[in-house]
C-alpha cells in the first residue's frame, strides 16, 4: 500500500480520485499542447495539406508521407510492444510484472488509440475515410484494409483484457466510499473473488494473453507489410520488414513501460512495487530485443548495399552518407548506447534505475528516427524514373497535430490513473 | 453451458470476421482487372469483419461476466 | 477484349511539353499537377552531352501496385484496363502514390480551385470581367462513366483526394482519342487498343522494339515506348514549377 | 439521405459533392468555333471548344496545312490569355508623373480617344516627323497598321530586337527576297543548323511547331543534321553532330568552309556563272569595270571582256586579265584569295573546335549536293542541291550582316540556294525592293530618328535602342527634332530593346504615350499616358497565310467570344481612333488606305464615306477574293486550303524568270562603296569596318574585354515564350518558371555553384568600358561549352501581373547597343563578355 498517500486521503490507493497540483500543471501543460495540436489541424482541415511539407513524390519532389506517419508506426509499435509484454507476464507467470500490466494495457490502449488517430489526421479525406473505411476496405490493401482491422482488434483485445483483468482491483476500489465508487462497481461488474471467479479467470487470461500475442505480432507485422511488399519504392521491399516490425515493436514497447513505470514510481512514490528488480526484468527484456533489432539493422544495411538496383543503392547512400545520415548514425549511435547501458545495467554491481531509463529513452528516440528514416527517405531519394531529388521539411502544422496526438495519449493516461489504480493492487489485499 | 456460449460466441465471432474479410469483401490477389477487384461483394463487409473480430474477445466477457444458469 | 494502350515514340518526341499543357486544359487540373509529364533529361559530359525526352502517363499497368493497395477500392482498373481513380470514394490516403513506382499521382494539397487556370470564380477576376463571362463549366469531366457508373474523369479535383491520368476516359468513351496524343505535334504519341493488330498503337510496334518501363518491377505498363532506353544516369533539366 | 448529406455535404474537408451539376449534360450548348492562334507567329488554324459561351479550350484545326490538328504549348496554353484576370479591360489615364510605376483611372473610350487623337493630331500639325507608331510583332497580315501609319504620316519604328534583321537585310541585300535561311525540308539531304536550336526555336517564317513536324519527316527519311551553336540543348537529340561554336565567331567558320568548298571543287560554277555577279570583272580599286555603264564579264569564248548580259556569254569565274590599263579578276577569283586565308586549322583555333569537324562538313557539303543533279516537280526540272543551311537569331551579333552573306555565300557555290532541297529564304523567291534599295543607298546628312541611310548605318533595320541613342542626343547624330508623341501597339522596348537606361531616359521626352495592350508591359506602366485595351484571341484579325511552304491556305482570326471587358479588336480600335482624329473617310483617309493595303478591287472596296464594322471589311476581302460566302466560310471553316505550292514558285531556279530577275550578288561592290563614304563624312571605324565587299574576319570587339570578363553570355528563345506574350500565362509560366544562367558544369564547379544557386552576372561594354549587372539562377546543363553562359529571353517583361512575380530579370539588361555591341545594320548584339559570381 502507499504509505504517501495515505496523509490526505486513506480511502484509494495511488491517488485515485485526487487531483493534486503537480497532477493539475501537467494536465493544463497538455491540454494547451493538444489545443495547439487541434488549431494546427484545423488549419490542415480548412487549407488542405497544403499547409504540411507533404507533396507528391515524382515532379513535386515531396513525401506524400511524412511526420504523422512516422509517428503512427511508433505510437502503434509502442502499443504492440506493450501488448506483448502484457501477454508474457501472463503467459510466463512474470509475478514482476504483475503490478505494471495494467499499465502497460493503458500505454497499449492510449498509443494505438492516438496510432489511429495520425492515420485519420494523415488523410485528405478523415470523415469520408471512416465511412469508406467501413463500408469499402479492401483486405488485399494492407494498410487500411487489414491493418485497420488488426488495430482495431488490437485495440478490441487489450481493452477486453484491461477490463477483465482490473474488475478486482475495481471490486475493491469500489466497497470504499468515495465519489468514483459508482464507476468502480461498474468496471467490477459484479465481482466476488469466489473461486469459481479467480478459476474462470485465470484460464480466460490465459487464453485471452494468448490471443493478445497473437494480435499483437500480426498487427505488428501487417504494419511492416505496408511497406514490406511494395516493390515500386526502393528502401521498401523486403522480407525483413515485418519481423523488424515486431521486434522494435517489442523493444519500444518495453522502453515506453520503462520510462511510464519510472515516472510512476517517482511520482507516486512507489518503490516496493516498483522495485529494481522489475526495471533490472525489463532492462533484460530491452537488452535482448536491442541487440536482436541492431543485428537487423546490419543484415539490412548489408543486404541493400550489395543491391544491384541503382535506385535501392540511392537510398541506401542518402542513409549512410547523404542527407539523412546524420538522423541515421544518431539513430544506431541511440539503439548502440540503449544497448550498452543495458549491458552495463545488466553486469553491474549496483543496480541503478536511471540507467534504465536512459537506455530506454535512448532506444525510444533512436526508433522514432528511425521510423522516419523508413517513411520518408525513399519517398524523397527513391526514385526510379529520372525524377530531381525530392525533399521533405515537416511543417509546424505536423509538429503541433503530433504534439496534439501525444497530448491526447498523456491525458488519456493521466486521466485513467486518476479513476483506476494504475499499478495492479498488491494480491495480500484484502478479499473483496 | 457457459462453454458451449462463449465457444459459440468466439467461433462466431472468428468465422464472421474470416467470412466477411475473405468472401464478402473485395476479392483478394491476382492482378486486378476489373471493376469488381474495387468493390465488396457485400457492402459493410469490412464492418462485419471488425464485428467478428470483437466478437472473439468479447468471448472472454461472456465466460466471465455470465450471469449463473445452474451448471456450476 | 480492348486493351487501351499508348505507344510513346521518343525518336520523334521533341520535349516541347504541349501534351502537358492540352492535358491540363483538358482536364483543367491544378497548378503543378501533370498527369502527362516530359522529362527533360540530359547525360553524358560537354561535348558528348545527349539530351532526350520521357513523356510519362499514367502507365495503366494491368497488374498495377496502386489497385492493389487502395484500401478503399477507389483506385480501379475499369473497362478495357484503364486505371482511374473514383474521386468519389478516394479517402486521400496515398497510398497507391508511394505503391506506384512511376510517380504518376497527384494530390489535392490544397483547394484546387485555386490553383486552377480555368477558374473563373476568383473575385478579382468577376470585377474585371464585369460578369460578362460565365463560370467555367465541362460537364462531361463531372459525370459518371462506364457501366459501373462512378465518377472517374478529370472533374474531381476536390481537395484531400488522389488524381492521376485517366488516359482522357471521357475522350475515350466517346470514341476519341486522349488530349495529349490528339495534339502532339509530331505525333510521338499513339493511341489504340494493344489487342488489335490494326490499330494505330499496335501497328506503331509492330515491326519496331517496344518497351515498357520498369519492366522489372512486373507492373506490366500498358504504355510502351519506342526509342532508345533512357539512361540509369540520365539527369533531368529544365524543370517545371514543381511545387504549390 | 440526410445522412449522406452529412457525411458527403459541402465541408470543406469532404468537398466530393462540391460539383453539383454532375454529369448533367442536359441544356448546355457545347460549339467549336473556328479561329486562328494568336500568340504564336505562325497563325496555326485552331478550333475553340465552348461551353455555354465560356472557351474551355483551344485545339489545332485539323485542316490547316501548318499545324494539321495540333497546337504548340503557347497554342494550347493562350486560353489564359483571353481569360486572364489580370488584362486591362478598361482605358487607362494615367494619374502620375512618369518613368514611375504608373497609377492610372479607369476612363471612358470617348475620353480615351479623343485625348489621344488630340496629342496625335497636335503632333502632326507641328512636324509630321513627330508622330512615332511602333508595333510589336504584326499577327497575321499587317494590312491595318500600314493603313494607320500612311494615313497618320507617322514614322513607324521596328518591333523588336530579337528578330534576325541583319540576316534579312544580308539576303536582301545578296539574294533578293526577305527572310533569313531555311532549308526545303522536303527534299533537303543535309541541315546545317546554325546558331538556331532547331528543335525549340522556330523558323523565320513560320513557328517553331511547323519545323519540327517537317524535322521529324526529314529525319525519318535520314536526313542528317548538324548543329554549329555554343549551346545545342533540344537540337541535340536530333543532331549528328555538334560544332560548340564560339559565340560571335560565326564568319569564321563560313569563310573557311566557302574556302575548303572552294579547295576540294564542290562548286556549281553553272550557277554562278549564270545567275550571280561571280564572274563580273572587278578592278584593284574593289569597282566592277563598267563599260558603258555595264558591268563586264570575262568571255571564256571570245577571252574578252563582254557585258554580263550579252547572249551566249561564259564568264570566266577564275584567272587575272587586262583591260585597257587596268588588271582585273572574275568576282570569284576575288574571293577564292580572300578566303584562301581561312584554313581549316585557323578556323579551328578561332572558332573553339576541331579541323577535322569542319574539313567533315565542307566534305558533307560538297558530295552531298550531288552537282549537276536535276529532280522533277510536275514536270518542272530543277536542280537538285539538297543541302542547306537553317540560321536565324544568330544573325544578331556585331558581324550579324556579313557571317548571314558568308553563308548565303557558301550555298551559292554549292548552287544550293533556291534549288530544291537546298536553302530557302522566303516562301518564294519574289525579288524584296531592298535589293535595289540596299544597293543603292543615299547617305544623307540630315537622318531620321533611327538614322535611317545615315552615315552611321546606311543599311538600317531601325532599331529602337538606337532610336533613345539618337533621342538622348540628337546633335550627335545630326538629327534636328525629337518625336513627341508615341502610340505603342503591344510592343514593349524597354524590354524588348536593350540598353535599357538610354531607353528610359528617352521615353521620358515623349510628351505623349498613347499604349494598345491587353496588358501593361514594364514600357507603358512606365510611360503610357493612355492604354487602350486590346482584345486578345476574341477579334477579327487577318487574313494570315496559311502556308508550310509546301500547301497554300489562308485562314481568318474569328472571335471566338465578344472582346472581353471593355477591350476591343485592335483593327476596331484603329477604325475608332482614326474617326477621333477626323483620318478615317475620304481619300488618303485610314478607310481608303486599307482598301489600298488589302488590294480591295472596286467592287469591294469599303465606301471612304462610312465607318464599317470589322466584319464587313473581311467580308469584302472575301468576297474579293472569290469567296461568295464572304466572312462566313471563315467563320464556318475556320482555313482556306487552296492547295501544293508550285516548284515555279518554291524554286528560284523555276520561275519563269529564274530568282525573279536578281543577279546574286557574291561580291557586294556597293558594300565597299559605303565604306570609303562613310570614312568621308568622317565615323568611328566600328561603324564603317564591317562595310567590305566580301565578308572579312575581324576579331568581335568584345574580345577585348578584360579578363576577368571570362564568359560569353548569349541569349536564346525557349519553345515556352518564343515570341513573347507568354511569360503572364499560368500555364506557360508553369513550364517555365524562372530566368535562370546555364553553365557548364566544369565552370559551375570552377566558381563553386550549384544547380540553384544565386549568382550575380556583370557584362562590360569593351568599348566604353561600362558594366551592368543582374541577378538570376544558376542551371547546370553539360549541352553549352565552358567558355559560355546563356540566358533565355522573355522573362521581366509584363509589369502588373502576378504571374510575373519574381520571375526574374531579361538578359537584355546585360547587352550593350553601341559601337562593338551592333552590327553594321544597325542591327543589336546579343554577345556580350561577362562575369559570374555567387550572389
Amino acid at each position: 500500500m502507499a504509505t504517501s498517500t495515505q496523509t490526505q486521503s486513506p480511502l484509494l490507493p495511488y491517488g485515485v480520485g485526487r487531483f493534486g497540483a503537480g497532477w493539475g500543471v501537467v494536465f493544463l501543460l497538455f491540454l494547451v499542447l493538444l489545443a495547439v495540436g487541434l488549431y494546427g489541424y484545423s488549419r490542415q482541415l480548412i487549407e488542405g495539406e497544403g499547409v504540411t511539407g507533404l507533396r507528391d513524390v515524382g515532379t513535386m519532389g515531396g513525401a506524400p508521407w511524412g511526420l504523422y506517419i512516422a509517428f503512427e508506426l511508433w505510437f502503434v509499435g509502442i502499443g504492440f510492444g506493450a501488448m506483448m509484454l502484457v501477454a508474457a507476464a501472463r503467459l510466463a507467470h512474470i509475478d514482476l510484472l504483475k503490478p505494471l500490466v495494467r499499465t502497460m494495457c493503458v500505454i497499449a490502449l492510449a498509443t494505438l488509440f492516438i496510432g489511429g488517430w495520425s492515420i485519420i489526421v494523415d488523410l485528405g479525406q478523415p470523415v469520408r475515410a471512416v465511412v469508406n473505411i467501413i463500408k469499402y476496405a479492401r483486405p488485399m490493401s494492407p494498410f487500411f484494409g487489414t491493418f485497420t482491422i488488426g488495430l482495431v482488434a488490437a485495440f478490441a483485445a487489450t481493452l477486453v483484457y484491461l477490463f477483465l483483468d482490473g474488475r478486482r482491483d475495481a471490486a475493491i476500489l469500489a466497497r470504499r466510499p468515495s465519489r468514483w465508487s459508482w464507476l468502480h462497481r461498474l468496471a467490477a461488474s459484479g465481482y466476488t473473488d469466489t473461486e469459481v471467479e479467480k478459476h474462470r479467470r485465470r484460464r480466460s487470461s490465459a487464453l485471452l494473453a494468448g490471443a493478445l500475442l497473437v494480435v499483437a505480432i500480426v498487427a505488428a507485422s501487417t504494419s511492416g507489410f505496408v511497406f514490406g511488399i511494395q516493390q515500386g519504392r526502393p528502401g521498401w521491399f523486403g522480407a525483413l520488414q515485418a519481423p523488424g516490425f515486431v521486434v522494435l515493436a517489442m523493444l519500444t514497447g518495453t522502453a515506453a513501460t520503462v520510462i511510464v513505470a519510472a515516472s510512476l514510481r517517482s511520482g507516486l512514490g512507489e518503490k516496493e512495487a516498483l522495485g529494481s528488480r522489475v526495471f533490472t526484468l525489463l532492462n533484460t527484456v530491452m537488452l535482448v530485443a536491442s541487440l536482436v533489432y541492431i543485428y537487423f539493422i546490419v543484415v539490412e544495411i548489408i543486404t541493400s548495399s550489395y543491391s544491384s538496383s541503382l535506385a535501392d543503392q540511392r537510398v541506401t547512400d542518402a542513409l549512410l552518407t547523404g542527407e539523412y545520415a546524420w538522423m541515421f548514425w544518431l539513430s544506431a549511435a541511440l539503439f548502440i548506447v540503449g544497448a550498452a547501458l543495458s549491458i552495463f545495467r545488466a553486469t553491474a554491481s549496483r543496480s541503478s534505475i536511471w540507467l534504465v531509463v536512459v537506455a530506454a529513452i535512448a532506444i525510444i528516440i533512436g526508433a522514432l528516427l528511425k521510423r522516419y528514416l523508413l517513411v520518408v527517405p525513399p519517398l524523397t531519394t527513391g526514385r526510379l524514373l529520372p525524377y530531381a531529388d525530392g525533399s521533405y521539411s515537416p511543417t509546424w502544422v505536423e509538429y503541433a497535430v503530433v504534439g496534439g496526438l501525444i497530448s491526447l495519449g498523456v491525458l488519456f493516461f493521466m486521466i485513467f490513473m486518476k479513476l483506476f489504480p494504475i499499478l495492479g493492487l498488491n494480491d495480500r489485499e484484502e478479499n473483496v | 453451458m457457459r462453454i458451449a456460449i462463449t465457444a459459440l460466441v468466439a467461433v462466431g465471432g472468428i468465422v464472421l470476421a474470416l467470412v466477411s474479410a475473405l468472401l464478402l469483401a473485395a476479392p483478394l490477389g491476382g492482378a486486378p482487372f476489373d471493376e469488381s477487384f474495387s468493390n465488396p461483394r457485400l457492402v459493410y463487409a469490412p464492418t462485419l469483419a471488425v464485428i467478428g473480430v470483437a466478437l472473439v474477445f468479447s468471448a472472454a466477457i461472456v465466460y466471465e461476466l455470465m450471469p449463473r444458469i445452474g451448471d456450476d | 477484349m480492348t486493351r487501351l494502350g499508348m505507344v510513346i515514340d521518343l525518336e520523334k518526341c521533341v520535349g516541347c511539353r504541349a501534351c502537358m499543357v492540352a492535358c491540363k486544359v483538358e482536364n483543367n487540373t491544378p497548378e503543378s499537377a501533370f498527369w502527362m509529364y516530359v522529362f527533360r533529361l540530359e547525360d553524358g559530359e560537354y561535348p558528348e552531352s545527349r539530351v532526350s525526352f520521357l513523356p510519362r502517363p499514367c502507365q495503366h499497368c494491368d497488374n498495377a501496385p496502386c489497385v492493389k493497395v487502395c484500401p478503399v477500392g477507389a483506385r480501379y482498373t475499369r473497362d478495357h484496363g484503364i486505371v482511374v481513380t473514383d474521386w468519389d470514394r478516394c479517402i486521400g490516403c496515398r497510398y497507391c502514390e508511394v505503391a506506384c513506382p512511376y510517380g504518376v499521382n497527384y494530390f489535392n494539397y490544397k483547394k484546387p480551385k485555386e490553383l486552377q487556370y480555368l477558374n473563373w470564380e476568383n473575385p478579382d477576376v468577376e470585377v474585371h470581367s464585369q460578369g460578362e463571362v460565365p463560370p467555367y463549366k465541362n460537364p462531361v469531366l463531372a459525370g459518371k462513366f462506364g457501366p459501373e457508373q462512378r465518377k472517374v474523369a478529370g472533374g474531381g479535383h476536390t481537395k484531400g483526394v488522389m488524381e492521376k491520368c485517366t488516359f482522357c476516359v471521357h475522350r475515350v468513351d466517346s470514341g476519341l482519342d486522349p488530349a495529349c496524343v490528339v495534339n502532339c505535334p509530331v505525333g510521338a504519341l499513339i493511341f489504340g487498343d494493344l489487342e488489335d493488330p490494326e490499330s494505330p498503337a499496335s501497328r506503331a510496334i509492330a515491326d519496331k522494339p517496344a518497351y515498357r518501363l520498369l519492366e522489372e518491377r512486373d507492373t506490366r505498363p500498358k504504355v510502351r515506348y519506342i526509342g532508345a532506353p533512357v539512361s540509369s544516369t540520365a539527369r533531368e533539366i529544365e524543370r517545371p514549377k514543381v511545387r504549390n | 439521405m440526410a445522412a449522406s448529406r452529412f457525411l458527403f455535404g459541402p465541408l470543406t474537408t469532404l468537398g466530393a459533392a462540391e460539383e453539383s451539376d454532375s454529369g448533367d449534360h442536359t441544356g448546355t450548348v457545347d460549339e467549336w468555333v473556328p479561329t486562328t492562334c494568336w500568340i504564336g507567329k505562325q497563325d496555326c488554324g485552331m478550333l475553340a471548344h465552348r461551353i455555354d459561351g465560356r472557351v474551355v479550350k483551344l485545339e489545332g484545326h485539323p485542316s490547316h496545312p501548318r499545324n494539321m490538328g495540333t497546337l504548340c504549348p503557347k497554342g494550347v496554353g493562350q486560353i489564359t490569355a483571353l481569360y486572364d484576370p489580370n488584362r486591362v479591360m478598361t482605358p487607362l489615364i494615367r494619374t502620375n508623373g512618369k518613368g514611375v510605376k504608373g497609377e492610372f483611372r479607369a476612363a471612358g473610350w470617348d475620353e480615351a480617344l479623343s485625348l489621344v487623337a488630340e496629342k496625335m493630331n497636335a503632333a502632326r500639325e507641328d512636324d509630321p516627323r513627330k508622330l512615332i507608331w511602333q508595333k510589336g510583332r504584326s499577327k497575321a497580315k499587317s494590312f491595318y497598321d500600314k493603313a494607320f501609319v500612311n494615313a497618320s504620316g507617322a514614322t513607324k519604328l521596328h518591333h523588336g530586337a530579337y528578330c534576325s534583321d541583319a540576316g534579312y537585310r544580308a539576303c536582301e541585300y545578296t539574294v533578293g527576297p526577305h527572310g533569313v535561311l531555311h532549308p526545303d525540308f522536303r527534299n533537303t539531304d543535309y541541315v546545317l543548323a546554325w546558331g538556331w536550336n532547331i528543335t525549340a526555336g522556330g523558323g523565320n517564317k513560320t513557328c517553331w511547331l511547323t519545323w519540327n513536324q517537317q524535322l521529324i519527316e526529314a529525319r525519318a527519311r535520314g536526313v542528317k543534321v548538324v548543329v554549329v551553336d555554343p549551346r545545342v540543348r533540344a537540337a541535340g537529340a536530333y543532331a549528328d553532330k555538334w560544332l560548340p561554336i564560339k559565340p560571335g565567331t560565326d564568319l569564321a567558320l563560313a569563310l573557311a568552309l566557302c574556302n575548303l568548298v572552294i579547295g576540294q571543287d564542290t562548286l556549281d560554277r553553272d550557277y554562278l556563272r549564270k545567275y550571280s555577279n561571280a564572274g563580273y570583272l572587278v578592278q584593284e580599286d574593289g569597282k566592277f569595270l563598267r563599260i558603258d555603264d555595264v558591268e563586264q564579264v570575262w568571255d571564256e569564248t571570245t577571252g574578252g571582256p563582254m557585258p554580263h548580259d550579252a547572249d551566249g556569254v561564259t564568264p570566266a569565274l577564275e584567272g587575272e586579265f587586262t583591260v585597257g590599263d587596268q588588271t582585273v579578276r572574275p568576282g570569284f577569283q576575288v574571293f577564292k584569295e580572300h578566303v584562301a586565308g581561312y584554313t581549316a586549322e585557323w578556323a579551328a583555333e578561332t572558332c573553339g573546335l576541331n579541323a577535322d569537324d569542319i574539313r567533315e562538313v565542307a566534305a558533307d557539303l560538297g558530295s552531298k549536293a550531288s552537282i549537276g543533279s536535276i529532280r522533277s516537280f510536275d514536270g518542272v526540272d530543277v536542280p537538285h542541291r539538297p543541302v542547306s543551311i537553317m540560321t536565324y537569331h544568330v544573325s544578331q551579333q556585331e558581324l550579324g550582316f556579313q557571317q548571314v552573306r558568308a553563308q548565303v555565300m557558301l550555298m551559292m557555290l554549292l548552287g544550293a540556294m533556291g534549288a530544291s532541297g537546298g536553302t530557302m529564304v522566303d516562301w518564294t523567291w519574289k525579288v524584296h525592293k531592298n535589293y535595289a534599295g540596299l544597293d543603292d543607298i543615299e547617305i544623307t546628312d540630315t537622318p531620321n530618328i533611327y538614322l535611317n541611310k545615315s552615315k552611321f548605318y546606311p543599311i538600317n533595320s531601325n532599331n529602337s535602342s538606337i532610336v533613345a541613342q539618337v533621342m538622348n542626343d540628337p546633335e550627335a547624330f545630326g538629327v534636328d527634332y525629337v518625336p513627341e508623341v508615341a502610340i505603342l501597339h503591344m510592343v514593349n522596348p524597354l524590354s524588348s530593346f536593350l540598353s535599357e537606361e538610354d531607353l528610359v531616359e528617352a521615353y521620358k521626352k515623349f510628351k505623349f504615350v498613347a499604349v494598345i495592350d491587353p496588358w501593361i508591359s514594364r514600357t507603358a506602366d512606365m510611360f503610357a499616358d493612355v492604354i487602350l485595351p486590346a482584345a486578345t484571341l476574341e477579334k477579327y484579325e487577318g487574313p494570315p497565310s496559311g502556308t508550310d511552304q509546301y500547301t497554300d491556305a489562308v485562314a481568318l482570326r474569328v472571335p471566338i467570344q465578344e472582346p472581353l471587358g471593355q477591350s476591343r479588336g485592335d483593327i476596331q480600335i484603329y477604325l475608332d481612333l482614326c474617326e477621333a482624329a477626323g483620318i478615317l473617310f475620304g481619300e488618303g483617309g485610314y478607310l481608303d488606305e486599307v482598301n489600298k493595303a488589302l488590294k480591295l478591287s472596286d467592287e469591294y472596296a469599303l465606301p471612304l464615306d462610312r465607318k464599317p464594322t470589322e466584319r464587313e471589311i473581311f467580308d469584302n476581302w472575301s468576297k474579293d477574293q472569290g469567296i461568295d460566302e464572304g466572312v462566313s466560310f471563315f467563320e464556318r471553316e475556320g482555313v482556306l486550303v487552296k492547295g501544293p505550292v508550285s516548284a515555279t514558285k518554291r524554286y528560284g531556279y523555276a520561275m519563269d524568270e529564274p530568282f525573279g530577275g536578281a543577279i546574286h550578288r557574291l561580291y557586294g561592290e556597293s558594300l565597299q562603296g559605303y565604306q570609303e563614304e562613310m570614312k568621308k563624312l568622317g565615323v568611328s571605324e566600328n561603324y564603317w569596318k564591317h562595310y567590305t565587299a566580301l565578308p572579312t574576319w575581324q576579331k568581335p570587339i568584345m574580345d577585348t574585354s578584360p579578363a576577368e570578363y571570362d564568359l560569353y553570355l548569349v541569349s536564346y528563345k525557349m519553345i515556352e515564350f518564343k515570341q513573347g506574350r507568354a511569360t503572364q500565362s499560368p500555364l506557360l509560366a508553369e513550364l517555365a518558371p524562372k530566368q535562370r544562367l546555364d553553365i557548364n558544369p566544369e565552370t559551375a564547379r570552377a566558381r563553386g555553384l550549384e544547380d540553384g544557386d544565386a549568382v550575380l552576372v556583370e557584362s562590360q561594354n569593351a568599348v566604353t568600358g561600362f558594366t551592368r549587372q543582374l541577378k538570376t539562377v544558376v542551371h547546370i546543363t553539360s549541352s553549352i561549352r565552358p567558355d559560355t553562359v546563356a540566358m533565355p529571353h522573355h522573362y521581366g517583361e509584363i509589369a502588373r501581373s502576378p504571374v510575373t512575380e519574381g520571375q526574374g530579370p531579361t538578359p537584355n539588361v546585360l547587352f550593350f547597343t553601341g559601337e562593338g555591341y551592333t552590327a553594321n545594320t544597325g542591327d543589336q548584339s546579343f554577345h556580350v563578355k561577362v562575369r559570374v559570381e555567387k550572389a
